[in-house]
Protein backbone atom coordinates (compact mmCIF):
# COMPACT_ATOMS: atom_id res chain seq x y z
CA UNK A 1 0.00 0.00 0.00
CA UNK A 2 3.13 2.38 -0.03
CA UNK A 3 4.84 2.48 -3.51
CA UNK A 4 7.90 4.70 -4.40
CA UNK A 5 8.19 5.89 -7.76
CA UNK A 6 12.08 7.02 -9.17
CA UNK A 7 11.18 10.90 -10.24
CA UNK A 8 7.40 12.78 -11.05
CA UNK A 9 4.00 10.20 -10.24
CA UNK A 10 1.61 9.43 -12.96
CA UNK A 11 -1.52 10.46 -11.01
CA UNK A 12 -4.07 9.61 -12.74
CA UNK A 13 -2.82 6.45 -13.36
CA UNK A 14 -2.36 5.58 -10.12
CA UNK A 15 -5.57 7.56 -9.08
CA UNK A 16 -7.39 4.88 -11.41
CA UNK A 17 -5.35 1.93 -10.09
CA UNK A 18 -6.34 2.82 -6.26
CA UNK A 19 -10.11 3.09 -7.20
CA UNK A 20 -10.18 0.33 -8.93
CA UNK A 21 -8.72 -1.72 -6.10
CA UNK A 22 -11.35 -0.27 -3.88
CA UNK A 23 -14.45 -0.47 -6.09
CA UNK A 24 -15.51 -3.87 -4.91
CA UNK A 25 -14.56 -3.82 -1.37
CA UNK A 26 -17.85 -1.39 -0.21
CA UNK A 27 -15.84 1.95 0.42
CA UNK A 28 -18.71 4.55 0.59
CA UNK A 29 -15.56 6.98 0.89
CA UNK A 30 -12.93 7.43 -0.89
CA UNK A 31 -10.47 10.45 -0.43
CA UNK A 32 -7.09 11.40 -2.49
CA UNK A 33 -4.32 14.15 -1.87
CA UNK A 34 -2.00 15.15 -3.76
CA UNK A 35 0.91 16.76 -3.90
CA UNK A 36 2.34 18.97 -6.77
CA UNK A 37 5.35 21.08 -6.73
CA UNK A 38 5.24 24.57 -6.81
CA UNK A 39 6.58 27.30 -9.28
CA UNK A 40 8.40 29.41 -6.72
CA UNK A 41 11.46 31.10 -5.89
CA UNK A 42 12.91 29.88 -9.43
CA UNK A 43 13.51 26.49 -8.94
CA UNK A 44 13.17 24.47 -11.58
CA UNK A 45 12.03 21.72 -9.77
CA UNK A 46 12.31 19.73 -6.07
CA UNK A 47 14.55 16.40 -5.04
CA UNK A 48 13.54 13.64 -2.70
CA UNK A 49 15.49 11.32 -0.52
CA UNK A 50 13.45 8.65 1.01
CA UNK A 51 14.45 6.40 4.36
CA UNK A 52 12.51 3.59 3.05
CA UNK A 53 13.01 1.18 6.11
CA UNK A 54 11.31 3.90 8.53
CA UNK A 55 9.03 5.21 6.20
CA UNK A 56 7.60 1.60 5.65
CA UNK A 57 7.27 1.25 9.42
CA UNK A 58 6.06 4.72 10.13
CA UNK A 59 3.08 3.57 6.95
CA UNK A 60 2.34 0.05 8.61
CA UNK A 61 2.29 1.65 11.81
CA UNK A 62 -0.64 4.00 10.47
CA UNK A 63 -2.07 1.56 8.50
CA UNK A 64 -2.49 -0.69 11.64
CA UNK A 65 -4.59 2.70 13.31
CA UNK A 66 -7.02 3.42 10.08
CA UNK A 67 -7.60 -0.95 10.03
CA UNK A 68 -8.80 0.01 13.62
CA UNK A 69 -11.31 2.54 12.06
CA UNK A 70 -12.37 -0.13 9.24
CA UNK A 71 -10.38 2.17 6.70
CA UNK A 72 -7.66 1.72 4.84
CA UNK A 73 -4.46 3.61 3.77
CA UNK A 74 -2.57 4.55 0.33
CA UNK A 75 0.84 6.28 -0.03
CA UNK A 76 2.47 7.10 -3.15
CA UNK A 77 5.97 9.19 -3.31
CA UNK A 78 8.63 10.18 -5.69
CA UNK A 79 12.22 9.23 -5.04
CA UNK A 80 14.35 11.87 -6.81
CA UNK A 81 14.21 14.70 -9.05
CA UNK A 82 10.56 16.29 -9.70
CA UNK A 83 10.04 19.11 -12.17
CA UNK A 84 7.80 22.25 -10.94
CA UNK A 85 3.66 21.47 -11.86
CA UNK A 86 4.31 17.54 -11.66
CA UNK A 87 3.50 15.60 -8.23
CA UNK A 88 5.45 14.39 -6.16
CA UNK A 89 3.24 13.33 -3.41
CA UNK A 90 -0.44 10.84 -2.92
CA UNK A 91 -2.24 9.83 0.09
CA UNK A 92 -5.42 7.96 0.58
CA UNK A 93 -8.21 7.06 2.49
CA UNK A 94 -10.48 4.58 2.08
CA UNK A 95 -13.97 3.93 4.31
CA UNK A 96 -17.22 2.86 4.73
CA UNK A 97 -18.47 6.07 5.92
CA UNK A 98 -17.25 9.76 5.03
CA UNK A 99 -16.51 11.15 8.83
CA UNK A 100 -13.75 8.34 9.11
CA UNK A 101 -11.88 8.78 5.71
CA UNK A 102 -12.00 13.17 5.98
CA UNK A 103 -10.36 12.60 9.79
CA UNK A 104 -8.22 10.64 8.19
CA UNK A 105 -6.69 12.05 5.40
CA UNK A 106 -6.08 14.65 7.73
CA UNK A 107 -4.37 13.40 10.52
CA UNK A 108 -2.15 11.11 8.10
CA UNK A 109 -1.48 13.89 6.10
CA UNK A 110 -0.15 16.23 8.74
CA UNK A 111 2.07 13.15 10.68
CA UNK A 112 3.46 12.31 7.60
CA UNK A 113 4.72 16.05 6.97
CA UNK A 114 6.01 15.87 10.83
CA UNK A 115 7.68 12.56 10.92
CA UNK A 116 7.78 10.44 7.40
CA UNK A 117 11.58 10.22 6.69
CA UNK A 118 12.11 12.11 4.20
CA UNK A 119 14.33 14.70 2.81
CA UNK A 120 13.50 17.78 0.20
CA UNK A 121 15.90 19.73 -2.06
CA UNK A 122 15.31 22.45 -4.05
CA UNK A 123 17.01 22.30 -7.60
CA UNK A 124 18.05 25.62 -8.56
CA UNK A 125 20.74 26.36 -11.25
CA UNK A 126 21.41 22.71 -11.09
CA UNK A 127 22.56 22.94 -7.94
CA UNK A 128 20.42 20.61 -5.34
CA UNK A 129 19.83 22.64 -1.72
CA UNK A 130 18.49 21.12 0.84
CA UNK A 131 15.09 22.82 2.14
CA UNK A 132 16.11 23.41 5.67
CA UNK A 133 13.86 26.12 6.69
CA UNK A 134 11.14 24.60 5.36
CA UNK A 135 11.97 21.07 7.26
CA UNK A 136 10.37 20.16 10.55
CA UNK A 137 12.49 18.56 13.79
CA UNK A 138 11.44 14.48 14.03
CA UNK A 139 9.95 14.28 17.80
CA UNK A 140 12.51 13.51 19.93
CA UNK A 141 15.54 14.81 17.65
CA UNK A 142 18.77 16.45 19.41
CA UNK A 143 18.76 13.23 21.94
CA UNK A 144 22.40 13.08 20.57
CA UNK A 145 23.60 16.61 21.51
CA UNK A 146 25.31 17.26 24.71
CA UNK A 147 23.92 13.95 26.90
CA UNK A 148 25.12 14.26 30.75
CA UNK B 1 31.48 -1.77 17.09
CA UNK B 2 27.99 -0.13 15.58
CA UNK B 3 27.77 1.35 12.32
CA UNK B 4 26.45 4.97 12.23
CA UNK B 5 24.40 6.44 8.98
CA UNK B 6 24.28 9.89 8.21
CA UNK B 7 20.93 10.54 6.57
CA UNK B 8 19.67 13.07 4.20
CA UNK B 9 21.48 16.27 3.21
CA UNK B 10 24.19 15.35 6.35
CA UNK B 11 26.00 13.83 3.48
CA UNK B 12 28.78 11.71 5.20
CA UNK B 13 29.71 8.14 4.61
CA UNK B 14 28.87 6.03 7.12
CA UNK B 15 31.25 4.82 9.85
CA UNK B 16 31.95 2.22 12.69
CA UNK B 17 31.94 3.08 16.10
CA UNK B 18 32.71 1.54 19.72
CA UNK B 19 30.06 2.33 21.76
CA UNK B 20 28.29 -0.08 23.95
CA UNK B 21 25.30 2.85 24.45
CA UNK B 22 23.87 5.71 22.97
CA UNK B 23 25.58 8.12 25.32
CA UNK B 24 28.76 6.72 24.46
CA UNK B 25 28.01 7.16 20.60
CA UNK B 26 27.22 10.77 21.30
CA UNK B 27 30.36 11.41 22.88
CA UNK B 28 32.29 9.51 20.04
CA UNK B 29 30.31 11.58 17.23
CA UNK B 30 30.71 15.10 19.40
CA UNK B 31 34.58 14.49 18.25
CA UNK B 32 33.94 15.21 14.74
CA UNK B 33 32.90 19.08 13.78
CA UNK B 34 31.64 17.98 11.12
CA UNK B 35 28.90 15.55 12.58
CA UNK B 36 28.78 17.47 15.83
CA UNK B 37 26.92 20.05 13.93
CA UNK B 38 23.53 18.32 13.25
CA UNK B 39 23.49 16.46 16.76
CA UNK B 40 21.09 19.20 17.97
CA UNK B 41 18.61 18.56 15.07
CA UNK B 42 18.73 15.41 14.68
CA UNK B 43 16.09 11.82 15.40
CA UNK B 44 17.98 8.91 15.85
CA UNK B 45 17.00 5.65 14.86
CA UNK B 46 18.53 2.53 16.67
CA UNK B 47 18.03 -1.25 13.87
CA UNK B 48 15.70 1.46 12.11
CA UNK B 49 13.33 2.42 15.00
CA UNK B 50 13.31 5.59 16.75
CA UNK B 51 14.64 6.02 20.33
CA UNK B 52 14.38 8.54 22.60
CA UNK B 53 16.18 7.45 25.35
CA UNK B 54 19.88 8.16 25.67
CA UNK B 55 20.58 5.54 27.91
CA UNK B 56 19.62 2.67 24.88
CA UNK B 57 22.14 0.27 24.84
CA UNK B 58 23.95 -0.66 22.02
CA UNK B 59 25.48 -4.23 21.30
CA UNK B 60 27.84 -5.65 18.29
CA UNK B 61 26.27 -4.74 14.72
CA UNK B 62 23.85 -2.36 15.72
CA UNK B 63 22.70 -0.04 13.21
CA UNK B 64 22.52 3.48 14.30
CA UNK B 65 20.65 6.23 11.72
CA UNK B 66 20.81 10.11 12.22
CA UNK B 67 18.02 11.52 10.75
CA UNK B 68 17.77 15.18 9.99
CA UNK B 69 15.17 17.70 9.98
CA UNK B 70 12.22 16.33 7.68
CA UNK B 71 10.08 17.48 4.78
CA UNK B 72 7.82 14.79 2.27
CA UNK B 73 5.50 15.69 -0.09
CA UNK C 1 -17.18 24.06 -11.74
CA UNK C 2 -20.57 21.95 -10.84
CA UNK C 3 -21.21 19.32 -13.11
CA UNK C 4 -24.60 17.14 -12.83
CA UNK C 5 -24.74 13.54 -14.89
CA UNK C 6 -27.46 11.41 -15.46
CA UNK C 7 -26.46 7.88 -13.52
CA UNK C 8 -22.99 7.12 -11.87
CA UNK C 9 -20.16 9.27 -12.38
CA UNK C 10 -17.28 8.24 -14.43
CA UNK C 11 -14.58 8.85 -11.57
CA UNK C 12 -11.51 8.46 -13.90
CA UNK C 13 -12.59 10.49 -16.32
CA UNK C 14 -13.66 13.04 -14.10
CA UNK C 15 -10.80 13.25 -11.70
CA UNK C 16 -7.79 13.20 -14.51
CA UNK C 17 -10.35 16.12 -16.18
CA UNK C 18 -10.11 18.18 -13.17
CA UNK C 19 -6.53 17.23 -12.66
CA UNK C 20 -5.84 18.36 -16.06
CA UNK C 21 -7.56 21.49 -15.82
CA UNK C 22 -5.51 22.39 -12.64
CA UNK C 23 -1.74 21.43 -13.58
CA UNK C 24 -0.90 24.70 -14.68
CA UNK C 25 -2.40 27.13 -12.41
CA UNK C 26 0.23 26.45 -9.54
CA UNK C 27 -1.56 24.90 -6.96
CA UNK C 28 0.22 22.84 -4.22
CA UNK C 29 -2.80 20.39 -3.05
CA UNK C 30 -5.29 18.93 -4.81
CA UNK C 31 -7.95 16.77 -3.07
CA UNK C 32 -10.62 14.52 -4.31
CA UNK C 33 -13.61 13.36 -2.10
CA UNK C 34 -15.40 10.33 -4.19
CA UNK C 35 -18.94 8.74 -2.82
CA UNK C 36 -19.74 5.11 -3.49
CA UNK C 37 -22.85 3.78 -3.36
CA UNK C 38 -22.24 1.15 -0.85
CA UNK C 39 -24.56 -2.58 -1.03
CA UNK C 40 -26.68 -2.98 2.48
CA UNK C 41 -29.88 -3.58 3.08
CA UNK C 42 -30.08 -5.34 -0.43
CA UNK C 43 -30.63 -1.96 -2.23
CA UNK C 44 -29.91 -2.58 -6.22
CA UNK C 45 -28.78 0.73 -5.77
CA UNK C 46 -29.74 5.02 -5.15
CA UNK C 47 -31.91 7.13 -6.80
CA UNK C 48 -31.33 11.28 -6.69
CA UNK C 49 -32.89 13.72 -7.23
CA UNK C 50 -31.54 17.43 -7.80
CA UNK C 51 -33.08 20.77 -7.51
CA UNK C 52 -30.55 22.69 -9.56
CA UNK C 53 -31.60 26.23 -9.36
CA UNK C 54 -30.71 26.16 -5.17
CA UNK C 55 -27.95 23.77 -5.71
CA UNK C 56 -26.21 26.01 -8.24
CA UNK C 57 -26.27 29.24 -5.77
CA UNK C 58 -25.56 27.10 -2.91
CA UNK C 59 -22.13 25.92 -4.59
CA UNK C 60 -21.50 29.44 -5.86
CA UNK C 61 -21.41 30.92 -2.34
CA UNK C 62 -18.74 28.27 -1.71
CA UNK C 63 -16.57 29.18 -4.40
CA UNK C 64 -16.81 32.35 -3.37
CA UNK C 65 -15.60 31.12 0.28
CA UNK C 66 -12.95 29.06 -1.45
CA UNK C 67 -11.60 31.99 -3.43
CA UNK C 68 -11.43 34.89 -0.11
CA UNK C 69 -8.88 31.74 0.85
CA UNK C 70 -6.94 31.24 -2.25
CA UNK C 71 -8.84 28.01 -3.19
CA UNK C 72 -11.09 26.35 -5.89
CA UNK C 73 -13.75 23.95 -5.61
CA UNK C 74 -15.28 21.54 -7.86
CA UNK C 75 -18.10 19.31 -7.69
CA UNK C 76 -19.86 16.61 -9.85
CA UNK C 77 -23.09 14.81 -9.09
CA UNK C 78 -25.65 12.19 -9.76
CA UNK C 79 -28.92 12.44 -11.19
CA UNK C 80 -31.35 9.56 -10.96
CA UNK C 81 -30.35 5.85 -10.57
CA UNK C 82 -26.69 4.91 -9.53
CA UNK C 83 -25.98 1.19 -9.03
CA UNK C 84 -24.31 -0.39 -6.28
CA UNK C 85 -20.83 0.25 -5.77
CA UNK C 86 -20.35 2.82 -8.01
CA UNK C 87 -20.17 7.05 -7.60
CA UNK C 88 -22.75 9.25 -7.34
CA UNK C 89 -20.54 12.44 -5.81
CA UNK C 90 -17.22 13.85 -6.48
CA UNK C 91 -15.92 17.25 -4.45
CA UNK C 92 -11.99 18.86 -4.99
CA UNK C 93 -10.14 21.29 -3.91
CA UNK C 94 -7.44 22.97 -5.33
CA UNK C 95 -5.32 25.41 -2.53
CA UNK C 96 -1.90 26.92 -2.71
CA UNK C 97 -0.88 25.13 0.43
CA UNK C 98 -2.10 21.97 1.97
CA UNK C 99 -4.04 23.43 5.15
CA UNK C 100 -7.02 24.72 3.42
CA UNK C 101 -7.08 22.21 1.32
CA UNK C 102 -7.60 19.56 4.21
CA UNK C 103 -9.71 21.96 6.02
CA UNK C 104 -12.04 23.20 2.83
CA UNK C 105 -12.65 19.23 1.91
CA UNK C 106 -14.29 18.62 5.17
CA UNK C 107 -16.51 21.62 5.66
CA UNK C 108 -17.68 21.88 2.03
CA UNK C 109 -18.44 17.95 2.41
CA UNK C 110 -20.31 18.49 5.32
CA UNK C 111 -22.30 21.47 4.28
CA UNK C 112 -23.26 19.68 1.44
CA UNK C 113 -24.37 16.47 3.29
CA UNK C 114 -26.63 19.30 5.07
CA UNK C 115 -27.67 21.59 2.83
CA UNK C 116 -27.35 20.28 -0.70
CA UNK C 117 -31.21 20.22 -2.49
CA UNK C 118 -30.84 16.19 -3.08
CA UNK C 119 -32.80 13.79 -2.25
CA UNK C 120 -31.77 10.28 -2.03
CA UNK C 121 -34.02 7.12 -2.60
CA UNK C 122 -33.18 3.43 -2.00
CA UNK C 123 -33.42 1.05 -5.34
CA UNK C 124 -35.17 -2.03 -3.86
CA UNK C 125 -37.48 -4.71 -5.57
CA UNK C 126 -37.45 -2.43 -8.50
CA UNK C 127 -39.04 0.90 -6.16
CA UNK C 128 -37.70 3.92 -5.36
CA UNK C 129 -38.17 4.41 -1.88
CA UNK C 130 -37.10 8.04 0.06
CA UNK C 131 -34.60 7.42 2.48
CA UNK C 132 -36.19 9.35 4.73
CA UNK C 133 -34.31 8.44 8.05
CA UNK C 134 -30.75 9.14 6.53
CA UNK C 135 -32.11 12.78 5.13
CA UNK C 136 -31.54 16.09 7.16
CA UNK C 137 -33.44 19.22 7.68
CA UNK C 138 -31.99 22.01 6.10
CA UNK C 139 -31.35 24.81 8.43
CA UNK C 140 -35.13 26.60 8.70
CA UNK C 141 -37.12 23.83 7.91
CA UNK C 142 -40.89 24.29 9.69
CA UNK C 143 -41.00 27.65 8.84
CA UNK C 144 -44.85 27.12 6.92
CA UNK C 145 -45.96 24.98 10.16
CA UNK C 146 -48.74 26.52 12.32
CA UNK C 147 -47.18 29.92 11.74
CA UNK C 148 -48.87 32.96 14.67
CA UNK D 1 -51.06 34.67 -7.49
CA UNK D 2 -47.89 32.76 -6.96
CA UNK D 3 -47.13 29.57 -8.19
CA UNK D 4 -45.88 26.47 -5.58
CA UNK D 5 -43.65 23.71 -6.15
CA UNK D 6 -43.28 20.44 -4.03
CA UNK D 7 -39.45 19.24 -4.19
CA UNK D 8 -38.21 15.60 -4.28
CA UNK D 9 -40.27 13.32 -2.68
CA UNK D 10 -42.98 14.76 -1.88
CA UNK D 11 -44.29 14.39 -5.26
CA UNK D 12 -47.59 16.96 -5.89
CA UNK D 13 -48.09 18.71 -8.99
CA UNK D 14 -47.22 22.73 -8.60
CA UNK D 15 -50.24 24.71 -7.77
CA UNK D 16 -50.97 28.30 -8.01
CA UNK D 17 -52.48 29.87 -4.53
CA UNK D 18 -53.34 33.44 -4.06
CA UNK D 19 -51.15 35.11 -1.14
CA UNK D 20 -49.60 37.82 -0.05
CA UNK D 21 -46.98 36.59 2.30
CA UNK D 22 -46.07 33.15 3.12
CA UNK D 23 -48.26 33.84 6.81
CA UNK D 24 -50.83 33.61 4.12
CA UNK D 25 -49.55 30.99 1.74
CA UNK D 26 -48.74 28.53 4.93
CA UNK D 27 -52.71 29.03 5.59
CA UNK D 28 -53.70 28.01 2.37
CA UNK D 29 -51.40 24.63 2.67
CA UNK D 30 -52.59 24.14 5.59
CA UNK D 31 -55.93 23.55 4.58
CA UNK D 32 -54.46 20.33 2.45
CA UNK D 33 -53.58 17.16 4.84
CA UNK D 34 -51.32 15.84 2.17
CA UNK D 35 -49.49 19.30 2.13
CA UNK D 36 -49.55 20.23 5.60
CA UNK D 37 -48.07 16.78 6.44
CA UNK D 38 -44.90 17.97 4.92
CA UNK D 39 -44.75 21.50 6.27
CA UNK D 40 -42.81 20.64 9.84
CA UNK D 41 -39.98 19.28 8.04
CA UNK D 42 -39.64 21.62 4.23
CA UNK D 43 -37.39 24.56 4.28
CA UNK D 44 -39.02 27.32 1.90
CA UNK D 45 -36.98 29.01 -0.79
CA UNK D 46 -38.76 32.15 -2.57
CA UNK D 47 -37.45 32.70 -6.10
CA UNK D 48 -34.92 29.86 -5.39
CA UNK D 49 -33.50 31.51 -2.50
CA UNK D 50 -34.13 29.93 0.97
CA UNK D 51 -36.08 32.33 3.55
CA UNK D 52 -36.13 32.29 6.96
CA UNK D 53 -38.95 35.03 8.21
CA UNK D 54 -42.40 34.01 7.96
CA UNK D 55 -43.14 37.71 7.49
CA UNK D 56 -41.96 37.30 3.48
CA UNK D 57 -43.95 39.15 1.48
CA UNK D 58 -45.23 36.91 -2.28
CA UNK D 59 -45.72 38.76 -5.21
CA UNK D 60 -47.76 38.17 -8.07
CA UNK D 61 -45.58 35.55 -10.29
CA UNK D 62 -42.89 34.37 -7.15
CA UNK D 63 -42.30 30.73 -7.20
CA UNK D 64 -42.06 29.20 -3.57
CA UNK D 65 -40.61 25.83 -3.06
CA UNK D 66 -40.53 23.60 -0.07
CA UNK D 67 -37.20 21.28 0.09
CA UNK D 68 -38.15 18.03 2.38
CA UNK D 69 -34.99 16.84 4.00
CA UNK D 70 -32.19 16.11 2.09
CA UNK D 71 -29.07 13.69 1.70
CA UNK D 72 -26.80 14.15 -1.43
CA UNK D 73 -23.56 12.43 -1.95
Amino acid sequence: MLELYPGELDVDKIFAKWRAWGEDKNYGAFITFVGTVRQEDDIEGLSFDVYEPILRSWFDSWQQRARERGAVLRMAHSIGNVPVHTSSYMAAVFSPKRRVALELIEEFVEDFKANAPIWKYDLKGGQRIYARDRSQKIEGSGLLDNPQ
Amino acid sequence: MVRVEFLGPIGLAPREVEARSLKELAKELSKDPEVKKWLSECAVAVNDKIVKDIDTPLKEGDKVALLPPVCGG
